[in-house]
């Protein structure tokens, strides 16, 4: 192990358990000067909790760590931030009425000789920070405005600030899509010529590849393999991961598509209250037809998300124009509800908070769609209601103690697949799907990739929005791509690759993203 | 494939089982104190004599009542702080309605429910399709139920005077301040049992229900699943108000009058009760059990003090220092 | 604990002077500002009541009326309010002495004559006071049990108003003066905080802690009305007495109770609302002098005399 | 490499830069109705007279003192239901120092407000290390104050008489009650100023603000970024209390008295101020400007009300849905 480069971090004989759940078992792990080290492994796997560990939040486990050899225990978040270790978090730790420069100095804002805030210094060292990772935001904007993808670099921008000796990135790309991803790496690169340690968590194989010089696998929380990266293959990894084989994770099954399901034609939709950040319809036309899974792709802030909103009647509201119909039938959902009744369904992006009732158990949570279905002048049968809720999550495998148990306590990919077992538990028509494997590990990919491909077979059309060109190449029929909320281009999958798709996404008739290819400002 | 299957040992489940139970620990402690210390009188425990006992449960019927509909309103996350004036107008109501507008008393009782029901429906419709936030639209209904129990009763108590002739109420509903079963339980106690009894089983069974608790753990999410949130939120709400107007005729029912100040601050008290029965203020968890936990709670320390004839002053501090005791037990829960 | 305050002694009040300009005579026309501690008390909102029907006899008074809700602070704003719009009289029943004194002097000095109705102010900066004594009430209660009730002595439970009340306190005083050098005993005391629920609850543990008691004396009818309904749960209400004070000739009141039976006594608590308009109308109409005080009397109610006083109030 | 630029028009830019003003509007809304209908004698409009604007503040001068600590708490998400209670005990206290154990102005206001402070702590305490709900800990804290101030004061107001004899609160003390600048500004209102300024520029540029807002928007985000949340909490109850007891001595001061049962019910007049102001209950967002305003909205709604000699009744009615109405408002704005 000891190759002259200097362990940055020494985690040694680390232990933690929520209750009776073994999060991590006796883990060792080293992070060096100017490493990229990927952690791997499945949800729920421990990859969190580890970091966690390491950067301060979580207090109660065994095991050292050195800190430039130095053993440290910490009491909170600030003091492994004062010792040079900074992370960001798996789920977006950001406060929304803030604005992203105060985000980005929260807890460690400039100050004038007045002692207040020096709010001029932070704006422009946000600035810098901002222009560092590429992107061009208004320092005063608050946080809660922002796209998905745009907070995820603010957290990135945020943690950079620190200027830490050691990164933790617990899943930094899972909303960014690849020119972000690409503008990310360049930032990683720089970190490390800068001698900089960087733990890199993430489900996105085909990065490690690119990115990571090592990689540790955690299996049930504890070390199964290390590797040197570079030589390193998804299949490989993934098998590490898993322990076994994982079998071809896109499916190849040719498509008999049936009757149309879906034709939306021209659909635009004005707000009655304009809200900044959005992107909203603004003529999009596409079908799904039975058995089909028809893909939605496009850069951040293309319009997908608003486009499935819309679809489902959980846009904002105002005037839509265009046409839905719905076998053939024109129809205009006013909200949740109703799509509902049609027989749409929706699987939203954040599934924290639009999914789930973290506190609530996960049989709670599974039914909540059905629960009016299956009762009987208003009194839901217990009986059926477990029923429901176990087949479901025996169906989509979901790894959960007792269906009694607190949503919040799963992995974020079981947490994903509780939200979609909710939406098939309604049998739907239409699944609509936002970035439905978004933190979610290769098995559970595959897992789910197999399950859309069931619910294909039952006839169930399928729109699935994605960050992922590997995803939308591999599991789409067809792919419609968004720029501006307008559809610019469909592409089929069975001639097109993700080449063809980002440059698609890429191409004319954007309004909102200027793609700007001379680096940074 | 990892399994994390959170293995519990059979001590652990043990004390699990018994935290079932915990909104009932504070309600427990209180009746242990109560008895052990109780005035005797002849040898005999006072504080355990029948009729005591049920004079307990008589006090706080009807915050009792109000708090059952409280929890429903915290469980989705609002708060309802009009109860109060509601019952209040409800009691003016009932006293008014037989006493000057010769209202029989199935007619006076059920306009008065429904003014309690649409009271509640206008704060949900302000508080759920307005986006108005629910303590300052109920602080203002407060506002507007006093005013208006106010002007309808002319400012004074109505008094209720039995019998058949004009400006005279019948003598059914009387019954309010009467004893059943030997002259033992309270009519109001019963009452109360009721409506606890109903609201439980209708929290453990119903589809609302579900609706309910899925809104206060994340509204968001339930609208996305199809939860009808506004309807559900304005029915809670409706609930509370029709609640708060039956605690006002029972009030009516005990005291042979309406008065336009009845059930003034009953709102903090009917508050204490849920949260001190565990259900919390933001939302998605809590029971109607430990609510009725949390009023006997309130009804018993009241007694208690009440019997050793405690300097009044030193009863509001130990009821503050029980109340906050009550609520911290709630936080011993072992996570997950 | 009443002390005074010295601020507006240097300023040369009349006692008992008629307002000088603010007297034109009968043919004037005169806004009253009656401010009232809160009207959430029955006693209280009665003395509206009266004031409005006796000001509705004279043509040339308006009377506008504001609701301090019990808060000092709220009640100096309504008299700044009634300055402010340069009102001809002032009524005030005042919530405390000491807060409102110095608002009832600005007002005073002003010339604007000032009419304190029940509670006093402290210092002499008003016209007049007209009001009754609580401490002689809770006396003439205290007699009446001792005379009537228990002429061999027993055990009274006591239902005591509002802590930190004045009246609270005079009636309690005052009941302890009457049945001094008797037998009588005061076994128990509770707050029933003025009110009937109040009065029935803590009646309950009253008759529970002390089963022998023999007459309950509540500060207020209200809450002798809830002793009469705890005592008639626990099936003692024949053998059991109770007395009240205030004696409001309204459905809901003393007056009824005693008639109907329910209570032994009450002891009427003048509201001087008559008075204090036809105090007004000496002052502004006719321009003449009245006196500095005028203490109301009160009167033993028992069921005797009750359907006639209540016929006569309401005439 | 992305730009993702947000398109405002020119016209969207009036109107962003008008919303954030919008706490103000019902503030204007009122005033505009009130100099409109105001009462009028010899043709003046009484409610423009420079005596009755200065009355509108100096009677909304604690409320908005208090509120402006409430706004503290209510923005890292809190409550306070003891504030009331606190003015009562505060104002207790500064009477009894002074009157019963001849204390000096100063030592006696030093130890009330401290008094006040060390109040805050304990709830926050409670609240922030415990993790009991905040509603639930200053509402028992209510009773507490109510308990301790009844106790301290014997039961009964204690009147402040002025003098240099044992007895006699020194006349310094009296200045509460008076007016500056040519007997035109009271100083209770100056001291309401005073609180206010100095909080809307601590807010503005403290970096304890800043945290203070983190905490209310998203605590465990706070915490990540090593915001010490636990202290903020505490902190921010200290400065409540504090501010309730300094209410409570200008509330003395004014009435030359303190009574135990001042400011009963001021605590939901304080949060009501707040929440018009556009301050958001669930923590996070607000201002004092907003409070100051929604304070004002208050005390010129009441002087109005007052004024035309309004039927209390009515204006139980009128207050109750102007507080709907004004809340009403603060959610016109465009999201974003
Ligand atoms: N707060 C918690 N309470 C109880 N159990 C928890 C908690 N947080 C994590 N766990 C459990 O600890 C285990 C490890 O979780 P962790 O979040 O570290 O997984 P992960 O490897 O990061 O997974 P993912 O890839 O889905 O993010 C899981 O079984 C999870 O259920
Ligand atoms: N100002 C805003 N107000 C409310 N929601 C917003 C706002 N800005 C963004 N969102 C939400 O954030 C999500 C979009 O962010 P994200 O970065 O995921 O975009 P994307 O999915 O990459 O792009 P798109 O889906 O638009 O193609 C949506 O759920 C959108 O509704
Ligand atoms: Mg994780
Ligand atoms: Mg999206």
């Amino acid at each position: 192990m000891d190759d002259g480069v200097s362990a940055l971090v020494e985690m040694t004989g680390i232990s933690k358990s929520y209750g009776g759940v073994h999060a991590c078992r006796d883990i060792d792990l080293t992070v060096r000067a100017g490493e990229v080290h990927a952690l791997l492994g499945e949800n729920g796997a421990g990859k969190s909790t580890l970091m966690k560990v390491l950067s301060g939040d979580v207090t109660d486990h065994t095991g050292e760590i050195r800190v430039a050899g130095v053993p440290r225990r910490f009491g909170a978040p600030v003091d492994a931030q004062r010792a040079g270790i900074a992370m960001i978090h798996q789920e977006l730790d950001l406060v929304p009425e803030l604005s992203v420069a105060e985000n980005i100095f929260l807890g460690r804002e400039p100050r004038t000789r007045l002692r207040t805030v020096d709010r001029r210094a932070m704006i422009t060292m946000t600035r810098g920070l901002l222009d560092r990772c590429g992107v061009r935001l208004d320092p005063r904007r608050p946080v809660g405005a922002l796209r998905t993808g745009e907070q995820q670099l603010v957290t990135i921008a945020k943690a950079l600030s620190l200027d830490a000796q050691v990164l933790i990135m617990d899943e930094p790309t899972s909303a960014l899509s690849p020119v972000e991803v690409e503008q990310m790496f360049t930032v990683i690169t720089e970190l490390r010529r800068a001698g900089a340690g960087i733990v890199y968590i993430s489900h996105r194989m085909d990065e490690i590849g690119r990115i990571a010089d090592r990689a540790t696998v955690l299996r049930n929380g504890a070390v199964v393999e290390e590797f040197d990266a570079r030589e390193l293959t998804a299949e490989r990894a993934a098998e590490a991961m898993v322990g076994r084989p994982v079998q071809a994770m896109f499916r190849t099954r040719a498509v008999e598509p049936g009757e149309e399901i879906l034709r939306v034609r021209d659909l635009a939709l004005t707000p009655r209250r304009a809200r900044s950040g959005r992107r909203e319809p603004d003529g999009i036309s596409l079908t799904v037809r039975r058995g089909e899974i028809v893909g939605v792709g496009g850069l951040l802030g293309s319009g997908r998300t608003e486009l499935l909103e819309t679809l489902f009647g959980a846009g904002p509201p105002g005037t839509v124009r265009g046409e839905i119909l719905l076998r053939g039938r024109p129809v205009r959902p006013r909200g949740p509800r109703q799509a509902l009744a049609l027989g749409l369904a929706f699987v939203p992006e954040d599934r924290r908070i639009a999914g789930l009732a973290i506190d609530h158990s996960v049989l709670a949570n599974t039914v909540l769609s059905i629960v009016e279905r299956i009762a009987t002048a208003g009194i839901v049968p217990r009986a059926r209601e477990t029923s429901a809720a176990r087949r479901i999550v025996a169906d989509l495998k979901v790894k959960v103690g007792s269906i009694g148990d607190a949503v919040g306590t799963l992995s974020g990919g079981n947490q994903q697949k509780v939200v979609f077992g909710r939406m098939l538990l309604t049998e739907p028509l239409l699944l609509l799907l936002d970035e439905p494997t978004r933190g979610v590990d290769v098995g559970a990919k595959a897992e789910i990739y197999a399950l859309l491909g069931r619910a294909a077979e039952q006839g169930i059309g399928v729109l699935l929005a994605s960050s992922e060109p590997a995803e939308l190449v591999g599991v789409c029929d067809r792919v419609v791509v968004l720029s501006g909320g307008r559809s610019v281009r469909e592409l089929d999958t069975s001639h097109a690759g993700e080449a063809e798709l980002l440059a698609a996404s890429m191409g004319e008739g954007s309004t909102a993203i200027a793609v700007d290819t001379g680096g940074a400002g | 494939m990892t399994r994390t299957v959170p293995h519990r040992g059979s001590g652990g489940r043990v004390v699990a089982a018994l935290f079932r139970f915990q909104s009932l620990f504070g309600l427990v402690a209180v009746f242990v104190v109560a008895v052990v210390f109780s005035p005797r009188h002849d040898g005999a425990l006072l504080f355990l004599d029948g009729d005591n006992l049920f004079n307990v449960v008589r006090a706080v019927s009807e915050i009792g009542i109000m708090a059952v509909g409280m929890t429903f309103v915290i469980l989705v996350g609002g708060i309802d702080l009009s109860v109060g004036a509601v019952l209040g107008l409800a009691a003016v109501g009932s006293a008014v309605l037989m006493v000057d507008s010769d209202f029989g008393v199935f007619a006076a009782v059920a306009v008065v429910l429904l003014i309690g029901l649409g009271f509640g429906f206008l704060q949900g419709l302000a508080s759920a399709v307005f986006g108005i936030q629910a303590f300052i639209v109920t602080l203002a209904g407060m506002q507007i139920a006093r005013g208006l129990a106010r002007i309808w009763s002319g400012g004074q108590g109505v008094a209720i005077a039995y019998g058949d002739g004009p400006g005279e109420a019948p003598l059914a509903f009387s019954l309010l301040g009467e004893r059943t079963f030997n002259g033992l339980v309270p009519i109001p106690a019963l009452i109360f049992a009721v409506v606890a009894v109903v609201a439980i089983v209708f929290l453990r069974t119903s589809a609302f229900s579900r609706h309910m608790y899925a809104i206060g753990g994340n509204e968001q999410a339930a609208r996305l699943s199809g939860v009808p949130v506004t309807r559900v939120k304005v029915a809670v709400f409706c609930i509370c108000g029709f609640l708060a107007a039956l605690a006002g005729i029972v009030h009516a029912g005990q005291l042979n009058q309406g008065s336009p100040n009845d059930g003034f601050g009953y709102e903090l008290d009917a508050i204490a009760a849920v949260v001190i029965g565990g259900t919390s203020l933001m939302g998605g968890r809590g029971s109607v059990t430990g609510t009725v936990a949390g009023a006997l709670l309130l009804g018993v320390l009241n007694n208690f003090l009440g019997l050793h004839g405690v300097d009044p002053n030193i009863q509001l501090l130990v009821k503050g220092l029980v109340i906050v005791v009550a609520a911290g037990l709630q936080r011993l829960r072992p996570a997950g | 604990a009443c002390g005074t305050t010295s601020e507006n002694s240097g300023q040369n009040p009349q006692p008992g002077a008629a307002g000088g300009d603010a007297c034109a005579g009968p043919d004037g026309t005169y806004t009253i500002g009656m401010s009232q501690a809160n009207v959430a008390e029955p006693y209280r909102e009665r003395m509206d009541d009266d004031i409005r029907t006796a000001a509705a006899k004279v043509p040339q008074f308006t009377v506008e009326f504001a609701d301090a809700q019990q808060d000092n602070a709220k009640q100096v704003a309504d008299v700044e309010n009634f300055l402010t719009k340069q009102i001809d009289l002032l009524i005030i029943s005042p919530n405390e002495a000491t807060p409102l004194t110095s608002v009832v002097a600005k007002a005073y000095n002003k010339g604007i004559p000032v009419i304190v109705l029940d509670r006093k102010v402290d210092g002499d900066a008003y016209t007049t006071w007209i009001g009754a004594d609580n401490v002689e009430i809770g006396r003439t209660a205290g007699k009446y049990v001792a005379e009537q009730l228990l002429p061999n002595g027993g055990k009274v439970g006591e239902l005591r108003g509002l802590a930190g009340s004045t009246p609270a306190k005079e009636r309690g005083d005052g009941f302890r003066e009457g049945i001094r050098g008797t037998n009588i005993d005061i076994v128990t005391s509770s707050d029933g905080d003025w009110l009937r629920e109040k009065g029935q609850a803590q009646a309950d543990a009253m008759f529970t802690a002390n089963p022998d008691i023999e007459v309950v004396y509540a500060h207020n009818d209200p809450m002798a009305e809830g002793a009469y309904l705890a005592a008639k749960a626990a099936g003692k209400e024949k053998s059991l007495k109770f007395i009240g004070i205030d004696g409001l000739p309204i459905p809901s009141g003393g007056l009824k109770a005693v008639e109907q039976g329910r209570l032994s006594a009450t002891l009427i608590y003048p509201t001087a609302g008559n008075e204090a308009v036809e105090t007004a109308k000496q002052l502004l109409i006719d321009c003449e002098e009245v006196p500095r005080e005028q203490t109301l009397t009160t009167e033993l109610i028992t069921i005797d005399n009750a359907a006639t006083v209540y016929d006569e109030a309401n005439s």
